[in-house]
């Protein structure tokens, strides 16, 4: 790992890590990446003090790919790993990395508890509708009928709406992006990060090998950003453009504010700390 | 006669007032000096349905439950149904006898005792019919009135004056009765010889709660399960005054992810549950082991497989413990032999825990997370804390070559200095892939072979500092007992009671079971001419890793009825042994 | 020189045609008549990064990957780096001068083959660079020329004859290219002095999919996962073929999950796993133990803990499968010894769990599931299908008391007929509660007790049931080889060259790992000198199982690289022993 | 198990079982107890061709108390088991019972990918926002600080909506039931079985011991019937009402036809079916 950048101002690569990126040529995951870097070096963080959580997953290598302090995970579990980070060091900003399979599949149910508890970290998941790590299984985001290597009879269900999803279970920031406007991408990511609250961002970020179907063309044909006038705090109409499908919108849909996670343990401390051996001293006093 | 030793089971319908007459009594025993052992029943079913309270008084220490019932206080027809069995022929039964009619068989001493009648109609006070049944129990063994009077002021007073002096007032009426109706009750008055001063009175949940606080623990995450929830609701409200955190998370599977999460972030973090729980977090406890990250797993043993039977006892998940998990998996697993010990385990985690970066299981059970104990107040002056090494620029964990810092650099002992996310220069990347030295995902031949030997080399040094183990009995008898966890308790009796017999027995209980301190049980296996392994499970998984380690011929004793060993049982089964190899 | 024995691996950037290359080239010498057995490396990162396919040829059945390479074929630099000393020293090193350039001071007999150049300007095809490399493979180690040309028609008919013709072009192009310049390939050319005929070539995971369609399977339920998902896509495609259905589940959790809904309704089901999804199964393991649910997990284990190494090989989840769940969670767990048996042993893991209401886990391996071999056609004919007994009123698990069906009637075997929904009279709820015979949850001593021995009076009767150990080498020799799983390969090939050095062993390879079948393990174990325990892990999971059971001195031999054990490393090692021992 | 009835027409009584409910005196279980009988009596149903499945807690003891084919699985986990069994068994009635612990939180996953399943079962609820069986700690459908003497500091999150979250994730079915509203409750889940997909039914039922804030007068103040003119077509309308926190409306909130998880398994289906033995020599064949 490099020795502390002191620097003013950070660039794109104060951030990045000496391992290189091992994903296919062309993959999504690539833009995303450094959406991330620029995002962070908007905010100018000093890499030691920030934190990437993923799962596991092609997209949930990049950790790897960063200089940041990092935890890749297991399957499905970036989001109770976050909280437990967020519950120690809540003043450290944390972003949550990973796939959708990873997100919507195995770490739904995480993804709802995190999302109702407003736990303060941006969620960016890489959605190319397949398993990327195994080889292309088609994932919780593929449409109905998507046929793929792996999957050749063709997606039996059809799929999740993630930003549905989100704003069902209460989230406070809710957003799309796309790994192929980087700097859109990148503010998204950099305003989620700035987001007091639980900030999710899915993103299409395609899987040239294993997904045929939701190319980069697919993406950019089948997207539009939301409108110029689109209103963020208007629930209902969060709801009504996130259940369009055609076009698919990109932008911020929903932002609100909540009390967070954090703040609740923060309330929950008394005002006096006290040392642990005299807080059992005095409940043994109790127990006499 | 003079008795030392008295067992009193408080017995009727769930949720009416069966615990907190026995917590009453309990609390008042304690302040009057007597060593106190409680065991409870739960009921199986959700309200209603039978459940007892059991108290065991005794003027030394008690290491077990106690096999049968000296006085037994029924509540109702179910209770003295279902308890009079247990009750000692020469007991004596406490009955309202307008509930229950004792079988004209019964060789008890009976009381009619008319609790019913005496709240309602004497004192218009219906509610404190447990108040009245704790004073004319306190009265049976003798317990001067002093130390209920207290108790009874402390409980009411913030309900006021009144109402304290309504509860004395029933408190009075039991003693009362009882002075007026059993004229002979010297026969249940207990005479301690020696008591004790200062004990305090702990379940073996609130022992873990309080070594964990000990400990330096700031963050715990549960999710209810009996018997473990009580872990986590006395953090829920204790943990906060130290600045931590304990709080109820989505699932099981959540639960140990936040604790992970935590211990990156450089928190001491545990998480509590039972079996059911426990096999949801196999998973995330080898990513435990793989990224190196301290954490402590208490598993609260209960009666399996499956969901099995919730409120019963059972040593069975020390399998689990021990081996779950896939690949070659490293843990600590320790277990408590008794309430006090629960403590000092806990403790003892989390000081492995953080040496060793590892996961540590303690294994607690049914009988001993439940029932609460008269303890030795602990002298935290001599509770020594550990904290994980950090790594220190231009010092430790810093690769000589490059001047750089590398997370799981190799290291003698096998232990590399971790870093804390915000220290300069400490970033790594916590992984569950095979990873080298400065923890980048590497799978070569090499690279695994050594990172394996590295991650059980911590385990190697590990045993060798091993909590001491439990010894009792006779070093130089030639029937050793190998036992671990709450089966000590009975097994301390039975040496205690063999004794009397002229039957000389030792006892070894390693409070660490994975890895096995060989330097503690290698001169105690080869030392004895006979060995026997009581276990509360059905395939001896104790025995089996013993015998996997130390070849030579062992008797197993097993029971798997979801109760704990009965003394007397116990002692006949080795009484059997002993003569067949005399 | 006559050589029967031919190691060739093709090595470059995964995604280039490795694969494709290794597979024509495989399914051509099956068609030959030789037999194969094949082994891969997959690329341990995403795409591009090194991979190798590697062929093992022989006129005898070979029963491991074969310890170094004879011919190598490096498409470029890297591939001839890293493979390059495993390459024998009078191997032949074929290679494309444009991309790599050997060192300089290679033993190697090497051929420059300008595979680029002849597919891009010759054949003006580029992408017929991997049929170039076939035909020149296959033109050094002496195949008929028909076999290629039959394949080549096969798989290329539905682009058209064009298509066909230009393939056909490029193999002869490979074949005139070998010929002309190697002219003394005879030193490589196999001669089969036995060839099979009619042997099918399959993978691991193909065989376990063809054993559970055979046992007759009809529903799977798998969540994708290296190296198991082959198993759930083969199951997908198939198994609707017979009315059944396999499909993705959100994860491993509902995987097994659904496999006891279906069970419960009336259907053989399984999952297929590795390692990390195995662990969250374990819950649900216990959950089909308690409520006796016949089914199926396949643990396709790989290199752990936790993510681990998803591409390489080892033998360390055998603890996991044998000891996870918490409390007393009876399973039987099958380990097949090589492909062909992965066929079998699959169809024994449904037979099991349906005679014995168990789960059944199966214990594959990255070496056994993903390797292809070419073995004979198992006769369906003597393929025995055992199905779930069922209850038939007024017959088969009916109270003679009370008329009532009883799910859980005692028997003597454990065994309790089941019902099926819809059947009249068979209701019945299952649960993970302890229950009494007719399945409704019961806490008390006597049931529990009772209970866990049947459960576990099933699993002493399968044990008796054991498939066959693999038995090799001389039954009367002193030195005994004890092992498991697919290092039965390495095994044998160890016995056959120890042989002929004059070291007389005896391998006996149990296929039931749990319960242990005493009667094939005892009679061994009490005859042999010496006993050597080789397994691909750190602990040695099976000796310490060995160990708790069969007291006695065993040697362990262990490693844990990630690779499965080299035939002559084992050899030496076991020399050493054998030197120590006389 | 009481031998098969036959008579034309079933009554109540004869889906009882002969374990007698264990509940607490009060317990709103009894009346979603008494609700599925009605409902099973209007369907006329054997009871031994219908399967109720449930999780672990309180109400998921439900399957003990009646007469049907019953499996008491593991916490959390109905969702799964019930997709197994219908995946065999796809003409048989499958009820889904248990608790808001059980479906909301450690559930919580496996229920979104049920629902997005279309998984032909009904779903039934019992909603008492705390863990009945485990002594009263809150669960994910608790109001934010409701207090518990388990959880004494009172709930740390806001409450999940279920019935935004079924309708995020393209429920076909979803109500709101009360337990002490039998008659209405044991229709909407006569008709939540016959509906042709996954139907769910969020279902008040007070835990009088353990919950004394959302008592059965709480929900009898709190709640209102849907209007009478509602559409349970229209899925803005159902967002909107569902949204609701004053009044909590009872009801069936929206309804639609999708194509099921069983029409998936069919249609997978070839029209020969073929003996496995053949099948499997087939694929010798071709590995030859
Ligand atoms: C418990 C568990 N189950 C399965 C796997 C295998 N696995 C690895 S990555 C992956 C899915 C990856 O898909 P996604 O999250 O969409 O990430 P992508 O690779 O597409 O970026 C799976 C199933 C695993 N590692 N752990
Ligand atoms: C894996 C697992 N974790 C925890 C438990 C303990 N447990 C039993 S029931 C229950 C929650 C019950 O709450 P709910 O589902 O709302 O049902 P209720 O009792 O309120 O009807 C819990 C946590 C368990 N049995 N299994
Ligand atoms: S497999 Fe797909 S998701 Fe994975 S790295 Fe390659 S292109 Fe990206
Ligand atoms: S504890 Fe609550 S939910 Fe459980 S039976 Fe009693 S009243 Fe019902
Ligand atoms: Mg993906
Ligand atoms: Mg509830």
């Amino acid at each position: 790992m490099s020795s502390v950048v002191t620097v003013e101002k950070r660039k794109v690569a104060d951030y990045k890590g000496e391992e290189r990126p091992t994903w296919c040529p062309g993959c999504g995951d690539f833009g995303v990446l450094n959406a991330v870097f620029k995002a962070l070096s908007d905010h100018n963080f000093d890499p030691k003090n920030v934190i990437i959580v993923s799962g596991i997953g092609c997209s949930s290598r990049l950790p790897f790919f960063t200089d940041a302090y990092g935890f890749h995970t297991v399957h499905g579990r970036a989001m109770p790993v976050a909280a437990g980070i967020r519950a120690v060091q809540p003043d450290m900003p944390v972003l949550a990395m990973g796939g959708d399979g990873d997100a919507f599949a195995i770490g739904v149910g995480h993804l709802v508890h995190a999302i109702r508890r407003n736990l303060n970290i941006c969620y960016v998941v890489m959605d190319n509708a397949v398993y990327g790590l195994t080889k292309g299984q088609t994932s919780p985001t593929a449409e109905r009928g998507l046929a793929t290597k792996a999957t050749p009879q063709g997606a039996s269900d059809p799929a999740v709406n993630p930003l549905l999803l989100a704003l069902a279970t209460g989230c406070t920031f809710v957003a799309r992006g796309f790994s192929s406007k980087p700097k859109e991408l990148a503010d998204l990511i950099a305003r989620g990060i700035a987001h007091d609250g639980f900030a999710f961002i899915d993103t299409y970020s395609p899987c040239p090998t294993f997904n045929t179907v939701n190319t980069f063309k697919y993406y950019r044909d089948a997207t539009e950003d939301l409108p110029g006038d689109f209103d963020p705090t208007d629930f209902s109409a969060a709801l009504q453009y996130a259940a369009s499908e055609d076009p698919l919108y990109l932008g911020l849909y929903y932002q609100a504010e909540q009390p967070t996670f954090e703040d609740h343990i923060r309330n929950n401390r008394p005002e006096v700390i006290k040392d642990p051996m005299t807080v059992v001293e005095n409940l043994f006093e109790q127990m006499a | 006669m003079t008795r030392n030793d008295l067992v009193i089971r408080v017995a009727g319908e769930a949720g009416e007032g069966i615990v907190s007459t026995g917590q009453l009594l309990t609390q008042a025993a304690l302040r009057g000096g007597f060593h106190v052992l409680t065991y409870s029943q739960p009921p199986s079913e959700i309200k209603g349905g039978h459940a007892f309270f059991q108290i065991r008084l005794n003027a030394y220490r008690s290491y077990s439950k106690g096999d049968s019932v000296d006085i037994l206080l029924a509540f109702n027809q179910e209770a003295y149904d279902r308890n009079a069995a247990e009750t000692k022929d020469d007991g004596l039964l406490v009955y309202d006898p307008s509930e229950v009619t004792p079988s004209a068989d019964s060789h008890f001493v009976q009381v009619e005792f008319p609790l019913n009648d005496i709240a309602k109609n004497q004192l218009k006070f219906p509610i404190a019919k447990n108040v009245v049944a704790v004073g004319a129990l306190a009265e049976l063994f003798g317990l001067p009135t002093k130390h209920l009077d207290s108790l009874i002021e402390e409980r009411w007073l913030r309900k006021g004056e009144a109402v304290v002096q309504k509860n004395l007032d029933a408190l009075r009426a039991g003693i009362d009765y009882v002075i007026e109706h059993v004229p002979q009750r010297d026969n249940f008055a207990l005479y301690p010889e020696k008591t004790h001063s200062g004990e305090i009175m702990v379940s073996g949940s609130e022992a873990i709660g309080l070594g964990a606080i000990a400990a330096g623990c700031s963050f715990m995450s549960g999710y209810p399960i009996t018997p473990a929830s009580d872990i986590k609701e006395f953090l829920e409200v204790h943990l906060p005054k130290t600045g931590g955190h304990a709080l109820q998370a989505e699932d099981e599977l959540a639960a140990i992810g936040m604790v992970l999460g935590a211990s990156y972030a450089g928190a001491k973090a545990m998480t509590a549950t039972s079996g059911p729980g426990f096999s949801l977090m196999i998973e995330m406890l080898g990513l435990a082991a793989m990224a190196e990250l301290p954490c402590v797993i208490v598993d609260a043993q209960r009666a399996g497989p499956s969901t099995g039977m919730p409120t019963r006892h059972e040593q069975g998940d020390l399998n689990q413990a021990a081996f779950a998990g896939h690949g070659e998996c490293p843990r600590i697993v320790l277990a408590p032999t008794s309430v006090r010990d629960c403590f000092y385990q806990t403790v003892n985690a989390f000081n492995f825990a953080e040496k060793y970066q590892t996961p540590v299981v303690l294994l607690g059970d049914t009988l001993l997370n439940v029932r609460s104990e008269s303890i030795p107040r602990p002298n935290l002056n001599e509770v020594n804390v550990i904290d994980r090494v950090l790594f220190s620029e231009n010092g430790n964990g810093v690769d000589s070559m490059n001047g750089e810092y590398n997370r799981y650099v190799l290291t003698e002992n096998g232990v590399s200095p971790m870093s804390i996310p915000g220290q300069a220069g400490g970033q790594y990347i916590a992984t569950g892939l095979e990873h080298n030295e400065a923890g980048l995902h590497r799978y070569d031949e090499a690279t695994h072979t050594i990172m394996t030997q590295k991650r059980f080399r911590k385990l190697e040094r590990a045993a060798l500092e091993a909590p001491e183990a439990d010894r009792f009995g006779n070093p130089s008898a030639e029937i050793g007992i190998l036992t671990w966890g709450s089966t000590v308790g009975s097994v301390i009796e039975v040496i205690r009671n063999a004794e009397l017999e002229g039957i000389e027995l030792d006892m070894l209980a390693p409070r660490m079971l994975m890895p096995l301190p060989d330097p503690q049980l290698r001169p105690f296996i080869e030392s004895k001419r006979v060995i026997i392994l009581p276990e509360v499970n059905y395939s001896g998984q104790f025995a089996n890793m013993i015998a996997s380690q130390y070849p030579r011929d062992y008797v197993r004793v097993n029971i798997f009825g979801g109760m704990p060993f009965r003394v007397d049982w116990l002692l006949d089964k080795i009484r059997e042994e002993v003569a067949q190899h005399v």
